[in-house]
């Protein structure tokens, strides 16, 4: 097992940490899907998203990102996976599909490179 | 005075919960999962536990970004379980044990830990899917055991790094270890192994390491400090940072343990499974020397 | 490269903000009190800091029992102020620094303190108070710095150690100087110094152990964390924990200060009433160096 | 100046620290107290205080130590004094106010006391 020190300003391969600076970028993102625990709030969500979206003051590109379900879209504009699953969850997209979506799989391609990491 | 008899791993992903729930055991994706639990019921059922410590990370249920806590450990009688967005039935609430919380965040803030004490703490699957692994039943089940949940932030970096992970774990036993009445307790270590929900890399699970850790966790929990924060992501993926957790039950459990069973399975949803027992043996040997 | 210029304490009663809103600052209930800040409003109009500090405990508007934090730290765009339950004015959001606020909570958890981070933090009067006493007019002062948040707890036992206070500071200090902006910060320790609201000893003030600890904490700082909190509330009242912020305060400007203004008097309200100005030595040794 | 370090169950004179034990015994109250912050809860409890408390589950002996507001029932009842401030708000009662109550003085000699402690 051969373990490095990262250097704070090195990148990990298609991985966004999720520090201060996105934290601040997301936050009306991440506290609309940290609404979606609540029934009520998944609710009025799909009866008018634009309306609900603008509640939390989300910026065009983060609107039209859960508009799109773009989940690397959403990332970027500092969406946390912890909270966006909870916005996935409205349309009942699972970790697979989400997987399969950001890695331009279909979900069985997806599900087959997990299956494939046993080896 | 309070013992503690040992410290189990598991994964806490929603689908184990499922599984669970349509009794998934004998169905072959799962049952290599599953495999790793009879053990650990017998053990359980042997000891019969008063209290459970359950080193679990909220997900964006009980905590929110606006008052992140490094370390959050509950002080209620009892918690609750609540919808986490996704329409999962609620589960009744879980006894807490408050006096016993409050002599541990008394020791641990004494002992220079910035502890937030929460007297209301939502609790989600990372958990309560241990709880049912591991009591069957839960309220339902005789062995039931009074809880104590710790959540520790993996949501948001600045994330605890593994050297205080372990030193947590160990300011937790001297807490518990000096509580005066006479309780056993089992601490829990949930989450991971390795895992990535998000970005490019998703799906993302790394065996070497998984094993790697699972192994060094037993006997060696020290050189795992030396891996920093950054390299735990890119080793464990985003999410396997989980494994703070592991780090934080193996600090309660003393410097030697018995490893009483270990087993490890991918992939169970996008994850490399780990579970592990481990008896305590330093409490074994101050029992035998009584 | 960040500076520390100094550090600055003062109560923070409410009664206070009453005071400067009827500009009793001639009364002769009030006039002792204010005679202690004209020196440092000079010293701040010289130096003009970027950026404050702000060491204060919430008495239970931004924080509750539910989640309380031991040492949280604010990291938003902006802090708003709210009524506490009396129907004061509000007063207008303050601005805030969030990318210093990052940089300290990843260099202070990395540093081993716990910290709870806030992406939303109401500011009640132990914040609000020492801004208007420092900067009247508040957003109307052309030299009204940034502010950063940072709440101890003093509302539920236990509270942390006058070591650990004085250590966070030291932590708080090596992160701030850590930041290559070229920012001058002043950090203010607010509360205090000895007063109790509740029970039957009501009313209690010690001018001998305020003067004890507002000596000590010019050039020896460490003595003072021989006192246990226990011995705290005692000598200095229920609410004299607030000391805390000061210790936090002291540890953030260096081992030597220079002690610019002092001025106690009591009662203001309940309390006895401290302020004092320290400007950082070792900082300006560095600059003449240079 | 002597300092001790007093042993953890020595009993500090008129005081109740403000420990696990006494915010357990008190969480209710103190949940009542804080959401006193807000105006309308203020208005909420004098419409209808007794309504207001059960909200809270307050225990009998809270309920009346609210109806007498009477501090040192308050504090023993598990009340924090941070919380409790903001309910004594709704009846306009100041620190001197209280501190008169808890220790048996007129406001005046109360106000007088704090002074005489400047000799
Ligand atoms: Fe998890
Ligand atoms: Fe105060």
């Amino acid at each position: 097992m051969e373990l490095k020190d990262l250097e704070h300003d090195t990148p990990i391969e298609g991985t966004t940490l999720f520090d201060g600076e996105m934290a601040m970028k997301g936050y009306g993102l991440n506290k609309m899907s940290f609404s979606f625990n609540e029934a009520n709030a998944r609710a009025e969500y799909v009866l008018d998203p634009e309306a609900y979206m603008d509640k939390f003051k989300l910026s065009e590109a983060q609107k039209q990102a859960c508009r799109d379900k773009d989940v690397l879209a959403l990332i970027r504009e500092g969406g946390n996976i912890y909270y966006l699953a909870k916005f996935a969850g409205i349309f009942r997209l699972s970790v697979q599909d989400i997987g399969a979506q950001q890695t331009g799989m279909s979900v069985e391609e997806f599900k087959q490179k997990l299956l494939d990491q046993a080896k | 005075m309070a013992r503690i008899l040992g410290g189990i791993t598991t994964s806490h992903i929603p689908a184990v919960g499922h599984a669970i729930a349509n009794e998934l055991f004998e169905d072959p994706y799962w049952k290599p999962f599953f495999a790793g639990y009879p053990p650990i019921h017998e053990w359980l059922a042997k000891h019969k536990p008063d209290v459970v410590i359950n080193i679990y990370n909220d997900h964006g249920l009980g905590l929110f970004l606006d008052k992140m806590p490094t370390f959050a450990i509950g002080a209620a009688l009892e918690y609750q379980n609540a919808d986490e967005g996704w329409g999962l039935k609620q589960l009744p609430p879980f006894k807490g044990d408050a006096p016993l919380s409050w002599h541990i965040i008394e020791g641990m803030v004494e002992d220079e830990f910035d502890i937030c004490s929460c007297q209301e703490l939502p609790v989600d699957h990372g958990f309560t899917v241990p709880m049912q692994l591991f009591w069957p039943g839960l309220n339902e089940n005789p062995n039931m055991p009074r809880a104590i949940p710790i959540s520790a932030n993996t949501v948001q970096h600045p994330i605890p790094t593994l050297k205080r992970a372990l030193d947590f774990g160990k300011s937790l036993r001297k807490a518990v270890l000096s509580w005066p009445e006479d309780v056993k307790v089992v601490v829990l270590g949930t989450g991971g192994l390795s895992h990535q929900l998000d970005g490019e890399r998703a799906g993302f699970i790394n065996k070497d390491f998984d094993t790697y850790c699972m192994d060094k966790i037993v006997s060696e929990p020290e050189e795992l400090t030396k891996i920093s924060r950054k390299e735990l992501v890119r080793q464990a993926g985003a999410q396997g940072t989980e494994f703070l957790m592991w780090m934080m039950m193996r600090g309660a459990l003393g410097e030697k343990v018995n490893l009483v069973n270990k087993n490890y399975h991918l992939p169970i949803s996008n994850t490399g499974a780990g579970t592990m027992l481990m008896e305590c043996m330093d409490e074994e040997m101050v029992q035998a020397a009584e």
